[in-house]
């Protein structure tokens, strides 16, 4: 059902909000991952390695996950 | 690490506090910080422009400052507003203690600071404004060079 | 969408390239473009903070300075540096141009701001500074308000 909501409320153009939360997503799951690991926090840098990233735009894409775009995504997701 | 910093200034508009953190957090990521303490630093920013927005201008038009400076694996944090000021620092800095309670402020933004923090200072004069510094080592940071 | 901005100053260190283009990206994130313009707007970012960096300063250490505004729709980005200048500006903005061919640059900085950009408008002064100014509407922005 999210699949679907999400396609229905997708216009051509994918907007940030969505697609840097897919990315936010995957840097949880991978300082979740590093931290089980290491057994430590993992630093930015090992993140941003580990994402093939720079640490700076694994900041901006983490803020995706904050706030919720819209009350749709909140209630939906 | 050399010295570096940056400045940012913005109106106090409640939509600028998540650019804000990012700014910090993004310029602070040089000094290699664990991803909890990047979380502990963006929390703290949030805390202190959100005061400077909602207690400092009490929602009128002004300009909140946000300085960072790194030395070492020390970083300043400076957040500074031209507002209203705080009478009673003390009394403001009270676990719990809000005087906007009607805003559903919890009263710990600066329990919080202190925190997460290694030093708070908190200058304030009445309608001149409030300048909130602070100050973190950054323990996880590569110990020296590059 | 009522206005706004902020204004960003740091040291010419080229590792503050990344930081500024993430503080401009999240700053404009309010108007919810899409992919395809942020990642337009990132790229004008690094190419006009490089250029103070490198050609403006030349490795000295200076202050670049980051104004972003937002109207309606419509962002205005200006970059601006206090350094040595450039003598001739229709020269530097044709596509290939480059002073510095040493450090491997494209010569194609101003012709891709140009490109991702609606106007761009230069004015620099020997030993004094370049200001590069940029703007452009984000088609897809929520339209007003909010
Ligand atoms: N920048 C500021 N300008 C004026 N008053 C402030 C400022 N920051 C904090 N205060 C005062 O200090 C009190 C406590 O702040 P805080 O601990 O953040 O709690 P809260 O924001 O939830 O009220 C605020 O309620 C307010 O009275
Ligand atoms: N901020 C600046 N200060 C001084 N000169 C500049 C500045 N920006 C650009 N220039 C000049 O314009 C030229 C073309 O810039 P650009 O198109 O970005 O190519 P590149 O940076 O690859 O050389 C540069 O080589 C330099 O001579
Ligand atoms: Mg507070
Ligand atoms: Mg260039």
């Amino acid at each position: 059902i999210g699949e679907i909501q999400r396609f229905l409320r997708d216009d051509s153009t994918v907007k940030i909000s969505r697609s840097l939360k897919e990315t936010a997503r995957q840097i949880r799951r991978v300082r979740d991952e590093l931290s089980k690991n290491m057994g430590r926090q993992p630093h930015i840098n090992e993140v941003a390695e580990a994402m093939g990233m720079e640490p700076a735009e694994v900041v901006f894409a983490q803020e995706a996950l904050r706030q919720p775009a819209s009350i749709h995504e909140t209630v939906f997701e | 690490m050399a010295r570096n910093f940056m400045k940012l200034e913005f109106p106090s508009l409640s939509r600028n506090e998540s650019f804000a953190r990012v700014s910090v957090a993004a310029f602070v990521s040089q000094l290699d910080p664990d991803m909890e303490e990047l979380t502990e630093i963006k929390t703290v920013v949030s805390e202190a422009v959100t005061n400077a927005i909602i207690h400092g201008y009490e929602g009128k038009e002004g300009i909140v400052t946000v300085t960072c400076s790194l030395e070492g694996n020390r970083l300043e944090l400076i957040v500074e507003d031209q507002g209203v000021g705080i009478s009673d620092i003390d009394q403001a800095r009270q676990p719990l203690f809000t005087s906007k309670p009607e805003l559903e402020r919890s009263g710990m933004g600066f329990t919080i600071m202190e925190n997460f923090m290694d030093e708070i200072e908190i200058t304030s004069e009445l309608n001149r404004g409030t300048r909130v510094r602070l100050v973190k080592s950054i323990k996880s940071a590569h110990a020296l060079g590059h």
